[in-house]
């Protein structure tokens, strides 16, 4: 009974995850589309745009090889099953154990890595350009991502995110600077992460400081579509991680009722909203950076996690 | 008791043959004979192991001195083998004329007899007169092939050893004169049996001097930094057989001396500790040697140069004594023996092959003689004292038994070890490997001697017969 | 069994390497040498695999060696599972070279001291005196100088072969020089007197340093590493495949063998030497990596950045061990293990496709490459999961030992001294950026070397290799996913070896569900490649059924698009080169004072604007030139002394009698 | 009769060290070969001397063999040689010979140090000689070191070992062995000697030892 219900929790999280992204991709370009005082496209605009991919041919370079067809579908796969490895709505779900937050990071990693490698698979120099700026992001970006994790960890004694959420929202420990700068540094790194402006600009192309847009460049039809999919299940993974582990009230907790189920779920959506309307807020009063300037901004978010980490031991025993 | 004991043989056998062979003008002959004197030698060498003679007034055979009468022998013989194919070629090619081949195997069998009279000697006037028979036989050698480098060579080499041969005497007379007291005038205070009974009650002032003057003299002979001088250009410009006897046994036999005098001078309680000053000289010796290496031109002053390294390290382990320490000298001088000579019998015959001993015009010896090129390969790395070849064991030994009782001395006896073996190993690429290099002259070669002593080598790395290791651990205990 | 039947199988290489002589220059030579010594070492992976999993000790004296002491040889957990990792790179190397041998222009140079190099290292791993295992030892490093020097008539491989020989014999020098502190004045050099006696907390961390220039020299650990990245990549491929993915890890298994069997208790502050050495070899090492272009020499320089990864282990190890922490030891040492075994098979798959693209190509220029995926789909495969399991992406080994190494670290706030608490984030944040940094040095690989488009004629004209080396590569691939989907099963084969030294082990992981990987509690951490993998796997699936389902099939061929301006020439793609050049600006310029310089032709010429990238190994620069430098002075400066007439020789001949009569005399 | 004799072995010995003083002064090599036939004949005498006062006969031996070859044969031959060669005008000494007169003074005052020192316990007559003989063989390799020339670094040695046969006549009773191996030592060092001073001219037209420092090792000429 029990493992159906939590078997019914997980699919239903996946599905979940899923289906919002591309309406948080939606939402983060309405909003910008407002501050700039332009109507903007519709918020379900992105399921259109997969739909119609999902409906063209696609288009492959003849010198593209196996590897390039098969990538998009294993980056879907591997930010999916990240994704559905973050408690959304309700902590405790059934395969949550079988990885923990170092997983999901390397999940993420593996998907980036597949992706570079498809930047290079056609030969072309934007795809070789975009590559190796991703690799130079994520030499930076990981390394911050592996401190926030240790931060946290030390924190809450585990690198499970449900016992992580469960123990913060149990709340002994109080605000904690350690907490902070985490939190800090997961932002900015989530910033990097998902090539969002100051980093990167995904509204762009034919513009030499493009990274993500650049190792996509080559692809066309259902490849793009699952590639633009797996993008915004990113956005999404990054903000559900930042609500379940520092703002984790309204999860709902293991074999709790459907009531509780309903608020986790309420409580969610509204702080993806949040989250969503405050990316797009801070994305408009922020100018790109150019991308030797990157390394500095991540080397901040490294140097804030390993502060951060640090402190856990100046500021109380364990 | 048999007519002719086995020490006569040993003694009698290459003082004859020298005779012969002083007259014998047909080289073929000559080198044959040659070979089967020493082999007699050799043979009656081994019974000697057998049956030890009684110690007399004017002989006398004990473990220490079988062990070097032995090794003596031995590469004695397989040098004559190698002698045998090196004179042929040079006769041919015309270096050497007939009559200096004559006057050649008179004098090897000549220097043979001298250092067999050196080693069994009961008599330190004998043992002395026997080294100095051997100095000048070598002497001789050296200068025959009348060019320039050997004249000068073979000059230095008289000039510097007859001034060690009479320091040598002067600390054999002060011996006598330390002794005479003690035991009376006359022939017992030259016998090495009494002196080593009665040496606690001598001067043990004089017994210092002593010392020292032997210590140099016969150190001369040993190539002990900074009286080395001689032996590069000795080893460098003399037949290469030759070189192989001087690294492989003369060397020793002085090194023979040196060890008799100290275990004399350590037996009297009141006389200064000999350890010290062997120790100083053989680090210096190594340390020196392993700089000097990196600056050889000529590939047999290189393998010289390293034969004064292994010198230095033998006198260092004797002078620190011990069982351990006495145990690796010995192993040391062995194995130093044969590898060295396995060395220059490879030496001997790259230089006729390349017709130079310049080492910028010998190089990827592999690819063209592969069977010299990897026996010099594995006498040059057993040389410098990788496993599991002998001189490995003996460099273990001596470095940890140093370290664990002084490990102040230890670090320069490593440093000077990895110095040395950078040497000889960068000398060693580029003789054996890369593009092959310079002429290819046709030789005959023979490989049985060299591959002889490096099995023998190999086989030592790894296993030692029980029955060596107790005479080399009594020898070891004798030696203090 | 046990070591009764594993000697015999090692003097059967020895013999082996005997006959080869004879056999070499024939043509079935090849055939019986690798496919004798892939039996006999597929043998030796059984009985290891064997003696592990039964965790029982067997031991031998034979009377050889030093001869009073005797040969002595013990087959403990710890030796039966580095004797699992070497014979597995040994098996597969050998079934590897039973094809790619054949490409070899003098086998005679090769196969006489293949098996010799095998049974070198199987020697050192059941040694059980200091002699014995010291002549092992430097056996091992002889048989491989020879294999180095087997493409001699290059003067680079001479002079790698010279670097790696000398620095080899220094590391024993030290390794002796540890061993006759611990055998001590009368010279016990058999390990179970050894054991007996506990030397002094001064002579003991006198060992651990000599230990870690022993060993670290011959595992390539900063700033001992010069010669690794010159000599690994100069041996024929699978000989670089043994020597980087098996040899470093025989030097790993000397140093636990010294430090935690025979040299007494830990002190805490060894923990933090060597975890600094570890954590600064894996940053050092990918970071050079990054900058090179030579194929083989990143693999090199990746080996160094592993045994960082190792090293880390071994120093959590060694400081939870001095702290009586013995569970988090126990996990610390089987991340360590288990990263050993795993870098063994990753790193000899790679080097098996690096010589796959060296016989198909003739290049180990990665410039030179590119495009291979289309001509070299197997060795592409297989390469491509080698370079993810090296950049530690999950579901594959490398991350599984990877995650337990970070787990270990999570445990320092155990640690009473702030020293240790301090440092180890810091060194778990260097060996994340240096995951991070693998993960871009292989998508470099992978991408210029195989992906894109052919760069030259030889890239163009390459052909798939045959049948055996596929094959190796195959199972060393599949190795990579299993070990990554199971690493519990090595994880609870290796606790047989914490509980010899530690006296603990890890909660056995076959109890655990799903196979997971739980080291401390389930609510603390755990890890599922299985699952992992096989959520990937349906979820892909499942995106491919539904696109096929719903959307287009439909697929065109058709030039790149790039921007709208595609270019025919290759060489417009981006090359090694200008792939790292983010990253060596970033991190480069100061490390390495690396900078490009551009030649811009004159106006009007037709030649084509050059762009060199100048990089400098400042340990080279600042530690052993210098050194090299003061030697050949000094000899400079004694050289004078051969030169000197008679007269002055007999000089220094007066003054040494003078002085020592004065010394008598006073 | 002990203190005549005693008295006369000392002045013996004294003026041979005297001689070997003399020796070193001179620069030119015939008046270095006579002083060099003084020294063997003063050698001679004191070996004789002892051979009385220790009624030793076989001494006497050595005493005529040393008169004999020291005084005449070697040094007649060796003027014959110089004055072949061409070379009995030339000055032979390197470093000026009132230094090296110092450096001899100090290295009798360190022998005299060294055996007077340690030979306490031994009769004065084997102390004087000892002491002596030492002084006189260090002179010897003073002048072996400050000799360019061939004939003149043959003759230092040859003092040398004159020293040594003053310290074996001295010591008492010392066998015959010897004395036998001392003479035909210099026997054979004179006939090497002569081979290689031979061989010498035979290639350099000169006994100049830096004609030889030109072909030291390795030096390709």
């Amino acid at each position: 009974m029990t493992l159906l219900r939590d078997l019914a929790v997980q699919s239903v999280q996946m599905a979940l995850v899923l289906l919002l992204a591309p309406l948080l991709t939606g939402l983060v370009r309405k909003v910008k589309a407002r501050l700039l005082r332009r109507v903007g496209p519709p918020l379900i605009q992105p399921y259109r745009d997969f739909r119609r991919l999902l409906g063209k041919e696609s288009i492959v370079a003849t010198n593209g090889s196996w590897l390039f067809c098969a990538v998009p579908y294993l980056v879907f796969a591997l930010t999916w099953v990240a994704a559905a490895l973050v408690p959304t709505f309700a902590t405790g779900l059934l395969f949550s154990w079988s990885g923990d937050l170092i997983a999901i990071v390397a999940l993420l990693g593996s998907g980036r890595f597949f992706l570079a490698l498809a930047g290079m698979d056609i030969g072309t120099s934007f795809g070789g350009i975009g590559s190796s700026r991703e690799a130079m992001i994520a030499s930076l970006a990981e390394p911050a991502m592996i401190m926030i994790v240790f931060s946290l960890a030390l924190v809450a004694g585990s690198t499970q995110l449900s016992a992580m959420a469960v123990y913060l929202l149990s709340l002994q420990e109080g605000l904690r600077v350690t907490l902070a700068m985490a939190l800090f540094a997961l932002i900015m790194v989530a910033i990097a992460e998902n090539g969002r402006i100051p980093v990167d600009n995904p509204a762009t192309h034919l513009e030499l400081t493009m990274v993500h847009e650049a190792m996509v460049l080559e692809y066309s039809g259902r490849h793009l579509a699952l590639i633009e999919l797996a993008a915004s299940l990113k956005l999404l993974l990054y903000a559900s991680l930042i609500g379940c582990v520092f703002v984790p009230w309204g999860l709902a907790p293991p074999n709790s009722d459907l009531r509780g189920y309903a608020i986790g779920l309420l409580s969610y959506v509204g702080k993806l909203a949040v989250c969503g309307i405050a990316l797009a807020a801070f994305e408009t009063s922020i100018a790109k950076m150019r991308v030797f300037r990157v390394p500095a901004f991540l080397g901040a978010a490294l140097m804030l996690g390993l502060l951060g980490t640090l402190l856990r031991f100046v500021s109380g025993s364990f | 008791m048999t007519i002719i004991q086995p020490l006569t043989l040993v003694l009698l056998m290459p003082l004859l043959s020298a005779g012969f062979l002083a007259l014998m003008p047909n080289y073929r002959v000559s080198s044959a004979f040659n070979v089967l004197a020493s082999a007699v030698t050799l043979l009656s060498a081994g019974l000697l192991v057998v049956r030890p003679p009684q110690p007399n007034d004017y002989f006398l055979v004990d473990e220490l001195s079988v062990i070097f009468i032995v090794l003596n022998t031995f590469v004695g013989f397989t040098t004559s083998l190698f002698s045998a194919t090196y004179i042929g070629h040079e006769i041919e090619t015309g270096h050497l004329t007939p009559g200096y081949v004559q006057f050649y195997h008179a004098m090897y069998q000549l220097m043979m007899f001298g250092m067999n009279v050196a080693l069994t000697a009961n008599n330190i006037g004998l043992m002395w007169v026997a080294i100095e028979m051997t100095t000048l036989a070598t002497v001789l050698i050296v200068g025959i092939y009348r060019t320039h480098q050997s004249l000068e060579a073979a000059w230095k080499y008289f000039i510097l050893g007859s001034v060690g041969i009479a320091f040598a005497l002067f600390g054999t007379i002060l011996v006598y004169i330390a002794a005479e007291p003690v035991v009376g005038e006359g022939l017992p205070g030259m016998i090495w049996t009494v002196l080593n009974s009665r040496v606690a009650e001598f001067d043990p002032a004089l017994l210092n001097v002593a010392f020292i003057f032997l210590l140099l003299g016969y150190g001369t002979k040993v190539g002990l930094v900074p009286l080395h001088a001689w032996l590069p250009d000795a080893h460098a410009e003399g037949p290469t057989p030759i070189s192989a006897v001087l690294s492989g046994l003369l060397l020793n036999v002085a090194l023979y001396a040196v060890l008799r005098f100290k275990v004399l001078l350590a037996a009297n309680p009141r006389a200064m500790a000999p350890g010290p000053l062997m120790v100083t000289m053989g680090l210096v010796s190594l340390a020196f040697a392993a700089f000097m290496l990196y600056r050889r031109r000529d590939i047999k002053r290189l393998f010289a140069y390293s034969s004064i390294e292994h010198m230095g390290i033998i006198v260092f382990a004797f002078g620190m004594g011990g069982p351990l320490a006495n145990f690796a000298g010995l192993l040391q001088m062995t194995m130093h023996s044969l590898t060295k000579s396995a060395i220059f019998f490879a030496v001997g015959h790259i230089t006729q092959i390349k017709g130079t001993q310049r080492i910028g015009d010998i190089g990827g010896l592999t690819a063209t003689h592969p069977g010299l090129g990897w026996g010099l390969v594995l006498g040059v790395v057993a040389i410098a004292g990788l496993p599991p070849l002998g001189i490995f064991m003996s460099e273990f030994l001596v470095v940890s038994s140093t370290f664990s009782r002084a490990p102040l001395l230890a670090i320069p006896l490593v440093v000077g070890l990895l110095v040395a073996f950078g040497a000889l190993m960068l000398r060693l690429t580029g003789l054996a490997f890369g593009e092959p290099v310079g002429t290819q002259a046709p030789v005959r070669i023979s490989y049985v001697p060299m591959f002889a002593h490096l099995a023998i080598v190999f086989a030592a790395g790894i296993y030692l017969p029980p029955a060596v290791v107790v005479w080399f651990q009594h020898v070891a205990s004798m030696l203090g | 069994m046990g070591i009764a039947t594993t000697l015999p199988c090692i003097a059967g290489l020895l013999a082996l390497s005997v006959a080869a002589i004879a056999l070499a220059s024939s043509r079935a030579g090849t055939w019986v040498i690798y496919g004798i010594s892939l039996i006999l070492s597929a043998a030796l992976l059984v009985q290891g695999a064997q003696a592990l999993l039964s965790g029982a000790e067997t031991s031998l004296v034979l009377p050889l060696g030093l001869p009073w002491v005797g040969a002595h040889f013990l087959i403990d957990p710890l030796a039966a599972a580095f004797q699992v990792i070497v014979n597995l790179g040994a098996a597969g190397a050998s079934l590897y070279a039973l094809g790619y041998g054949r490409h070899e222009k003098e086998p005679w140079r090769v196969l006489p001291f293949f098996p010799l190099f095998l049974a070198g290292m199987n020697l050192v791993l059941v040694a059980d005196d200091a002699f014995t295992f010291l002549v092992s030892w430097e056996f091992m490093s002889l048989a491989s100088w020879a294999l180095v020097l087997a493409h001699h008539r290059d003067p680079e491989n001479r002079r790698a072969a010279f670097i790696y020989i000398v620095m080899a014999s220094a590391g024993t020098l030290a390794l002796l020089l540890a061993f006759s502190l611990l055998a001590g004045e009368q010279g016990n050099y058999a390990f179970n007197f050894i054991r007996i006696a506990t030397p002094g907390p001064l002579t003991a961390s006198a060992v651990l340093l000599l230990v870690l220039i022993g060993a670290g020299s011959k595992a390539g650990l900063v700033p001992l590493h010069v010669w690794l990245p010159l000599a690994h990549p100069a041996a024929p491929s699978h000989v670089s495949a043994l020597m980087s993915g098996v040899m470093t890890k025989v030097a790993v298994y000397a140093f636990i063998r010294i430090i935690f069997d025979l040299d007494g208790l830990p002190e805490p502050w060894w923990g933090l030497v060597v975890l600094t050495a570890g954590a600064a070899s894996a940053v050092w090492g990918v970071l050079s990596a990054l900058m090179e272009s030579d194929l083989k020499r990143v693999l090199a320089y990746s080996t160094i950045e592993n045994i960082g990864f190792i090293f880390v282990g071994l120093g959590l190890a060694l400081a939870f061990h001095a702290n009586g922490l013995a569970t988090a030891a126990a996990l610390a040492l089987v991340a360590a293990l288990l990263h050993a075994f795993n870098h063994a098979i990753m790193k000899s798959l790679l080097f098996f496709g690096a010589g796959a693209v060296l016989t198909a190509t003739g290049e180990r220029n990665m410039e030179h490459m590119g495009g291979l995926i289309h001509r070299m789909p197997v060795t592409a495969a297989a390469v491509l999961t080698g370079c993810a399991a090296l950049s530690a992406l999950p579901p594959l080994n490398g991350f599984a030992s990877e995650w337990l190494t970070l787990q270990a670290i999570l445990l320092s706030p155990q640690l009473p001294q702030w020293g240790l608490k301090i440092l180890v984030p810091a060194c778990g944040a260097m060996l994340a950026l240096a995951a991070a940094l693998a993960a871009a040095c292989f998508i470099r690989v992978f991408g210029v070397s195989f992906l894109g488009r052919p760069r030259t004629a030889n890239a163009e004209g390459a052909r798939e290799v045959d049948a055996w080396p596929q094959a190796a590569l195959a199972a060393f691939a599949f190795l990579c996913v299993a070990f990554g989907a199971f690493p519990g099963f090595a994880t609870d084969a290796l606790s047989a070896v914490t509980l010899e030294f530690l006296d603990v082990r890890l909660p056995p992981q076959a109890d655990v569900p799903w196979l997971a990987l739980v080291p401390i509690s389930a609510e603390r951490s755990s890890y599922d490649g299985f699952l992992i993998l096989v959520f990937i796997a349906t979820s892909a699936s499942l995106a491919a059924l539904v696109v096929w389902l719903l959307g287009s099939r439909a697929t065109r061929r058709a030039p790149a698009w790039d921007c709208g301006f595609p270019d025919s020439n290759p060489a417009t793609q981006y090359s090694a080169s200008s792939f790292a050049q983010p990253l060596r600006r970033v991190f480069g310029t100061t490390v390495f004072q690396a900078h490009d310089r551009v030649v811009m032709p004159p106006p009007g010429s037709t030649a084509p604007a050059r762009i060199t990238v100048e990089i400098r190994d400042p340990v080279w620069d600042y530690f052993y030139a210098p050194l090299a430098g003061g030697i050949s002075f000094v000899a400079e400066r004694l050289n004078t002394l051969q030169f000197l007439t008679i007269r002055s020789y007999l000089t220094l001949v007066f003054l040494t009698l003078v002085i020592l009569l004065l010394v008598v005399a006073l | 009769m002990q203190g005549l004799a005693f008295d006369i072995a000392h002045l013996l010995a004294g003026s041979l060290v005297l001689v070997s003083f003399l020796m070193i002064y001179q620069d030119r090599l015939p008046s270095l070969i006579n002083v060099f036939a003084l020294h063997a004949i003063l050698l001679a005498a004191s070996v004789a001397w002892q051979a009385t006062i220790q009624n030793m006969p076989e001494l006497y031996v050595t005493a005529m063999i040393a008169l004999l070859f020291k005084a005449f044969v070697i040094p007649v031959s060796l003027r014959r040689m110089i004055v072949q060669l061409g070379i009995h005008r030339e000055i032979d000494t390197v470093v000026g010979t009132g230094l090296t007169m110092l450096a001899g003074m100090a290295l009798v005052a360190l022998s005299m140090v060294v055996m007077l020192r340690i030979t306490a316990m031994a009769d004065p007559l084997a102390r004087e000689d000892l002491a002596f003989a030492l002084s006189v063989l260090l002179l010897g390799l003073l002048m072996m070191v400050t000799r360019r020339n061939a004939v003149g670094q043959v003759i230092g040695f040859m003092s040398l070992e004159n020293g040594l046969i003053l310290a074996a006549a001295g010591a008492k009773g010392m066998p015959l062995v010897v004395e036998i191996s001392v003479a035909f030592s210099v026997l054979i060092a004179f006939i090497v000697i002569g081979i290689f001073l031979f061989r010498i001219r035979e290639r350099f037209d000169s006994v100049d030892m830096q004609a030889l420092d030109r072909f030291r090792g390795e030096q390709q000429p």
